[in-house]
């Protein structure tokens, strides 16, 4: 590689930067902290499928950075995750995983199952012993019926009939031991996932807004964004518009658009002095 | 770095799950008898004092009669048995016909040693063959490899070694070797916090295996004081 | 002390009626010593995209580049505009690839999506996880401050005009607040015909 | 340059320096450190799950001490009726339960002593444990307990909480430890639920359910309790050793993975 | 049985877990005052909360000390229920020994001396208090920990103070508007900054929501009044 | 006679050490000089390492600190100028604190450094020199009232205590200007400048000082001293407060907003520029 010609980039992680990284920290200068989802995830299997729920806050230290964030991801159209922890790595892991699977359907001209996801999950994030932080709920339904995994960021997982994860899912977990049961019907089990969710939404302070739910049955998806709308945001008592001209500005510049396809950029000139 | 969901340095016991790993810390034992194998587990995961998990099964088939009883880090133990798994199937279709257990222990072995500085993995590997009949195999951290006649292993262990002294006799009779087994598990768990749940039992012998649940209300009751 | 505040720098963009805003501050500071108070952190990368980069100083200027690198190179290959969301979905990528040895910038994208000219924000943290609200969206050192003007200030369809007073009030009171941002504010208003760039009148201390 | 080390020597011991940044009282670098303190807890106790209903209150905790993960002595009770109108439970440390109780079992035979017929109400042994835990706080020598009061004053349920620093509060339903996650999520959520306060059957139905999830799902619990209840009408009572119930069904649909 | 220990799995280890011991806990909260020409307004939210759980949600932060003065606490819950329980003491103990009720002035100086007592082991508390001062007029002295005073009209601390202040500056003090109007403030226009400003930070701060208790001075005394916020 | 006489008990809360609790957390009042004992060694280190609390919440004390002031001699007394920000940690807690302490008619005390810190010392500074002229009819030096102050500053010496204060004052000997600062330094001098903005104020104040300066000029210097540490120094802003010593005590001269000064001094700086050219 060449200073003066940039690379075109290599798939994959890249560490240039870490050693740097290193130094500063070493220097008294925190390394700042990633978009975390605090979250409330669930996920059940009921009588003809598997419905998965998330809140929608994702925190950043104390801070609410999104308020209706989605955690409800799409690997394949017969299977979705739920996904807690650093809000990246759960949408990037995701989004590659749903691709691989693309590539198995295409390669094995069927619909890919929901332990080939499974599989394909834990050990890419075993690869990473944890480093990339993806705590996700897998839930489909595959030839052989409804599945779902707990996938944990070191790369273990579990099929269960019933999981919670994130900061809330011991609030979450409480409802399902004192609620669930074989055979719940669809109705029931969509207001189990709901009461799951809100349990975690008003006691863990990582988890809130909305709560989101995806019902997956043979066959068919329903995604549920904003199934409900557990807090609505305080009526304000005044507008506070203000009158025009209220800002002092020091210089004004208008720049006017044509309809241009594509933008050249003019090289700069090299400094030859 | 951000440090993926585990926050550094978090004091309060209750809340210790946050940042934990997951890990089976486990009772898990295996005994010979007449005949082939048993082997039995306990069914928690915990990550920290909460438990992730209350009916985990950690008897896992690697081939139709080699099982492994995994404790220590789940993801280790998870991926480890895949991979044995693989390996041992891979060959049994080379050789056309059922692998040795002595040969499943020896993979076992061989990841675990080779890779003993990262991983966490205490492993129990039982089966029958053609060869020598029912055996154990115990694979513990550090990736040493031991036949044995009957093996306990994980963080409940500890409080059983004794009574598994008193109690254990070679080529006991089936029942008589559940309700050993059964009663190691049910003492193990009741005195170790990571331990509990149901007992999970797998006799293997030639036929293949059989498995058992029992539940946590059905455990055998002992001194409680 | 963290690293994303040792040249300080604030930013926010809002979404109005088909017109965005962003908005930052100028101030080039080391730590607590004002360098320059003429620092550009928002860049344009289209003739209805801008992003902004609060951080590490070294790190948006590095990433500045890149993007345009990539963003020629795609125009080159596809002859067509890039719009706001691929923009940010590179931008996103381009970020995660330093997931384990990150950039330290955490971006601000706003611009009209081509021919729908429907606009779009979004901003990420510095390892390119996309938040795409459809109000407004906060970056740098006062984005605490910024929080809680927006929440209160941010209404829907405001028009250019509004747009310019609600972000503009929304980034120089917030700034006003925290030490190592502030020394001048530039807001952009991006509409389908016109880009206006306004300096605003700050404090300078 | 990015070494703050390498720049002037702030201007006087522990102030600025010109032109880094200043934090004041002192920097926050390093994440870990924090005080060690001789004083840890040893052998502990899990989650108190305590609520009021509408005559009276209930207190409820398992009767295991653990030390580290043993699950080491299984008949130590922890709900401790102080007189015929308080109660206390208690979860941490198990000696400093021990050393609590003493102290407060003293006070209530000086309290006989003095024999004016006034009697310690809830409310002021709710207060002086709230004193004693932050002063031991003061010192950085903590009792390593949090404690739940709960008792009838001037005709109304009492119920409260202080935990190892002094933080005391009250509310209808109060669980520590575990509970605090587990539990208090379920009973909040029955309270909620229900406009009229509960009843002694309800609530009772809700404290055996909340230690029957947290059996499940805390690994230092155990399924024998004592249940201790303080009613306007029925006086103070000690129940238990209780069994929780249990449903281990779910076992068997698990197959391995 | 492992023979090492694993710090990554405690349970392996049958010791119990060695604590340190921290004297501090964060138990958020968020304090806003605003004060006018005969009047004074101060909201507190009534969230009590310790790491991500809520303790309780209904905890009054409010301390009414006199009939002209509260006083706002957020931060250390503990550090609070102590130095408000000597504040009323001594407020008691000058109230016996001089047969008047302490001044807010006065009880401002007190604070901020009694803050300053501790300044090797501080308390971590944000005060805020607020009262009528010897003229009437509403007035709100803010405290750092270790006691550093000051008066202003208008103040917001706590957990999300920083997102308040800033609207607070640009609402109530005019800061950085080009035309200024000279009316001062209504108690009704107060109210409803108040509120609005609490809306906007339950949006955003974890630490603030589930309810706002406000006291309302005036030389007629007290008036409490409270709303809802969100609870998640 | 009751039980608990009969038993002995005279007290039956004393053995449990919960006496007198607000006393003791109060001793300052009587005593002022008697601050409260940490239960720790070190308190300076530790009291900042306290980085997270039980529940993993992260503690952020942040105490209020303020930064850029000066003071020079010059033939007609003593000039003080100051900024007014109070900064707790990055967020700016306060645009208009007062970093001038009117100890009396003839005393003025600068802070810089930790504000709590300087005002309360500053106040018992204040009550010193009071108890001084009761006791001895007559005025205290303001060598003797710089000297008090750091006698009592040294007692704490080590302890994380952060001030940097100038006194300035007119006595006997004429003004007097003095520094002051946590470590128990004393010294005086014609021209001092505190706090974090001091490098930038020192720029201009040296490059425009000069003993014969007239009273508005002085002013200006101080004024635009401060204002041009404020324009580079993060901690530095708000209002510049200048203040001069006179021989019959000080006078409040001005308050201008950093920001009107801004404004001005760059309209000055245009209207030389288009003049030259």
């Amino acid at each position: 590689m060449s200073v003066l010609c940039p690379e075109i980039p290599t798939p994959g992680f890249s560490f240039e930067n870490c050693k740097r990284n290193a130094v500063l920290e070493t220097k008294g200068f925190a390394l700042p902290k990633a978009v975390k989802t605090g979250t409330t995830i669930v996920g059940i299997t009921y009588k003809d499928g598997v419905i998965l729920g998330a809140d929608t806050r994702a925190t950043e230290d104390t801070t609410v950075a999104d308020k209706n964030s989605e955690k409800i991801h799409y690997l394949a159209p017969n299977m979705y995750c739920c996904g807690a922890g650093t809000a990246a790595d759960t949408e990037m892991t995701t989004q590659m995983i749903s691709s691989q699977l693309e590539l198995h359907k295409l390669y094995t001209n069927r619909v890919a199952r929901v332990c080939t996801a499974n599989q394909l999950l834990k050990q890419y994030l075993f690869r990473y012993q944890g480093y990339v932080g993806a705590a996700l709920i897998l839930g489909g339904v595959d030839v052989e019926g409804p599945h779902l995994y707990m996938i944990y960021p070191h790369g273990s997982s579990d099929k269960l009939p019933y999981g919670t994860m994130g900061s809330g899912s011991l609030a979450a977990i409480a409802v399902f031991e004192s609620r669930w049961r074989p055979d719940l019907e669809e109705q029931e089990g969509v207001q189990l996932v709901r009461d799951a969710i809100a349990a975690g939404i008003f006691n863990d302070l990582g988890s809130g807004s909305n709560i989101d739910l995806c019902v997956i049955r043979k066959g068919s998806v329903d995604y549920k964004r904003t199934f409900d709308e557990a807090n609505k945001k305080g009526v304000k008592q005044a507008s506070y518009r203000y009158p025009r001209g209220a800002t002092s500005v020091l210089s004004t510049r208008v720049v006017d658009i044509e309809e241009v396809a594509v933008q050249r950029i003019e090289p700069e000139r090299m400094e030859i002095a | 770095m951000p440090m993926l969901g585990i926050e550094n340095s978090i004091m309060d016991d209750s809340n210790d799950w946050r940042n934990a790993a997951h890990s089976t810390g486990t009772s898990i034992m295996a005994a010979e008898f007449d005949g082939g194998v048993i082997i039995g587990a306990d069914s928690r995961t915990t990550t920290g004092a909460y438990i992730a998990n209350r009916v985990t099964d950690k008897l896992t088939k690697v081939t139709d009669h080699i099982y492994c009883c995994r404790s220590g880090s789940a993801a280790d133990t998870q991926a480890i048995a895949d991979i044995v798994s693989y390996h041992l199937n891979f060959h049994g279709m080379e050789l056309g016909e059922e692998p040795l257990v002595e040969v499943g222990a020896a993979i076992f072995k061989e990841l675990c040693y080779n890779y003993r500085d990262s991983l966490t993995a205490g492993i129990l590997v039982a089966g029958w063959d053609k060869r020598k009949g029912g055996q154990i195999y115990s694979v513990p951290i550090g990736g040493m490899c031991v036949r044995q006649q009957v093996s306990i292993g994980g963080s409940g262990s500890s409080y059983v070694y004794g009574y598994v002294d008193a109690n254990f006799k070679p080529n006991m009779s089936k029942e008589e070797c559940i309700k050993f087994v059964t009663n190691t598990l049910a003492l193990a768990m009741s005195r170790d916090g990571s331990s509990g749940g149901v007992v999970r039992l797998g006799i293997l012998t030639e036929a293949g295996i059989e498995r058992k649940v029992i539940l946590g209300t059905d455990l055998p009751k002992f001194f409680e004081g | 002390m963290s690293i994303l505040a040792y040249n300080g720098g604030a930013m926010v963009a809002m979404k109005g009626e088909n017109c965005v805003s962003i908005a930052t501050d100028r101030r080039f500071g080391i730590q607590a010593q004002t360098i320059a108070t003429n620092f550009e952190k928002v860049f344009q990368m289209g003739p209805h995209l801008y992003v902004g980069l609060p951080g590490l100083a070294t790190d948006t200027q590095t990433v500045m580049e890149k993007l345009r690198f990539r963003k020629n190179l795609y125009e080159l290959k596809e002859n067509r505009l890039m719009s706001p969301k691929v923009f940010a979905a590179m931008l996103s990528n381009l970020l995660y690839e330093k997931r384990f040895g990150p950039f330290f910038v955490e971006p601000v994208v706003a611009g009209l999506m081509p021919k729908t000219y429907e606009p779009y924000i979004c901003n990420m943290d510095l390892i390119g996880c996309i938040n795409p609200p459809n109000d407004f969206v906060v970056g740098g050192t006062a984005s605490a401050q910024l929080y809680g003007m927006c929440e209160a200030l941010w209404e829907p369809n405001l028009g250019p005009e509004d747009l310019f007073e609600t972000t503009s009030q929304a980034l120089i009171n917030a700034f006003d607040r925290d030490a190592i941002s502030g020394w001048g504010a530039t807001v952009y208003i991006i509409e389908k015909d016109k880009v206006t760039i306004k300096n605003l009148k700050t404090r300078m201390d | 340059m990015f070494d703050p080390m390498a720049n002037a020597p702030p201007l006087w011991s522990n102030g600025p320096t010109p032109g880094s940044f200043y934090n004041f009282p002192g920097p926050q670098t390093k994440p870990n450190d924090h005080f060690t303190h001789s004083q840890s807890p040893v052998t502990t106790a899990t989650s108190i799950v305590a609520l009021a209903y509408d005559k009276g209150i209930m207190i409820a905790g398992d009767l295991l001490a653990s030390y580290g993960s043993l699950a080491r002595y299984r008949n130590c009770p922890r709900i401790m009726e102080v007189n015929d109108n308080i109660l206390l439970g208690a979860g941490g440390d198990y000696a400093d339960f021990q050393y609590v109780k003493s102290f407060i079992e003293q006070k209530i035979i000086d309290e006989e002593c003095l024999d004016d017929g006034i009697k310690l109400k809830p409310k002021s042994l709710y207060c002086w444990l709230t004193r004693v835990m932050y002063q031991r706080r003061n010192k950085f020598d903590p009792l390593w307990n949090n404690l739940v009061i709960g008792g009838i004053q001037d005709g109304t349920p009492f119920l409260g909480t202080v935990d190892k620093l002094g933080t005391a509060y009250t509310d209808r339903a109060i669980c520590t430890g575990y509970g605090a996650h587990i539990a208090l999520p379920m009973i909040r959520d029955a309270i909620e639920k229900k406009a009229q306060p509960l009843t002694q059957a309800e609530a009772r139905a809700l404290i055996e359910k909340s230690l029957e999830v947290l059996f499940y799902r805390d690994a230092r619990s155990y399924p024998k309790y004592q249940l201790g209840i303080i009613d306007q009408d029925e006086g103070v009572k000690i129940e238990g050793p209780l069994s929780v119930s249990q449903n281990w069904n779910i076992a068997t649909i698990i197959k391995s993975v | 049985m492992f023979a090492t220990e694993n710090a990554y799995y405690p349970d392996y280890s049958t010791k119990p877990i060695q604590h340190s011991f921290s004297p501090y806990a964060d138990n958020g909260g968020s304090v806003v005052a605003i004060a006018g020409d005969d009047f004074v307004v101060v909201g507190a939210d009534t969230r009590l909360s310790a790491g991500f759980s809520i303790y309780t949600r209904e905890q009054n932060k409010l301390f009414p000390l006199s009939n002209t003065t509260v006083l706002g606490c957020s931060g250390c819950w503990c550090d609070t229920l102590t130095l408000t329980r000597i504040l009323k003491s001594r407020m008691q103990m000058y109230h016996q020994e001089h047969n008047k009720v302490m001044s807010t002035t006065a009880c401002a100086q007190m604070l901020s001396t009694m803050l300053y007592y501790k300044r090797f082991f501080p308390y971590y508390i944000s005060n805020i208090l607020v009262g009528l001062d010897n003229e009437g007029k509403g007035c709100i002295y803010s405290y750092d920990p270790i006691g550093h005073c000051e008066k202003t009209t208008y103040r917001a601390g706590g957990s999300a103070g920083a997102l308040l202040q800033p609207l607070l500056d640009n609402q109530i003090g005019q800061k950085n508007l080009t035309k200024v109007s000279a009316e001062s403030i209504t108690q009704e226009k107060a109210l409803a900054i108040l509120k609005d400003v609490f809306i906007s930070a339950a949006e955003r701060d974890i630490y603030t929501g589930d309810n706002v208790m406000i006291n309302i001075i005036t030389k007629d005394g007290i008036k409490e009044d409270n709303f809802e916020l969100r609870k998640d | 006679m009751s039980l608990a006489d009969i038993c002995n008990i005279s007290d039956y809360d004393s053995n449990r050490g919960t006496k007198n609790d607000f006393h003791q957390m109060c001793t300052n009042f009587t005593s002022n000089m008697s601050l409260g004992v940490p239960p720790f060694a070190n308190a300076v280190a530790n009291i900042g390492n306290m980085a997270k609390d039980d529940s993993g919440r992260s503690i952020k004390i942040n105490f209020d600190h303020g930064t850029t002031t000066l003071g020079f001699m010059y033939k007609g007394g003593v000039v003080l100028a100051v900024d007014s920000r109070a900064t707790g940690g990055q967020f700016i807690g306060s645009q208009t604190m007062k970093k001038i302490v009117e100890i009396n008619d003839f005393l003025l005390g600068t802070l810089a450094g930790g504000a709590a810190d300087c005002v309360y010392w500053d106040r018992v500074l204040a009550k010193q020199c009071r108890m001084y002229e009761l006791r001895n009819r007559e005025r205290i030096s303001v060598a003797a009232a710089s000297k008090l102050m750091a006698n009592m500053v040294y007692n704490y010496k080590g302890m994380g205590l952060s001030m940097g204060m100038m006194l300035a004052g007119w006595d006997k000997r004429g003004p007097q200007l003095y520094y002051v600062d946590s470590d128990g330094t004393r010294t005086p001098g014609k021209v001092f400048s505190v706090g974090s903005g001091s490098i930038y104020a020192m720029g201009v104040l040296d490059s425009g000082y000069k003993w014969d300066l007239t009273d508005d000029e002085a002013y200006d210097l101080g004024r635009r001293s401060i204002y041009h540490a404020t324009h580079r120094d993060a901690y530095s802003g708000g209002i510049v407060r200048v203040y001069h010593m006179k021989e019959t005590g000080w006078v409040h001269i001005d308050n201008n907003d950093c920001n009107d000064l801004h404004y001005k001094y760059k309209a000055e700086k245009e209207d030389l520029e288009n003049t030259i050219i």
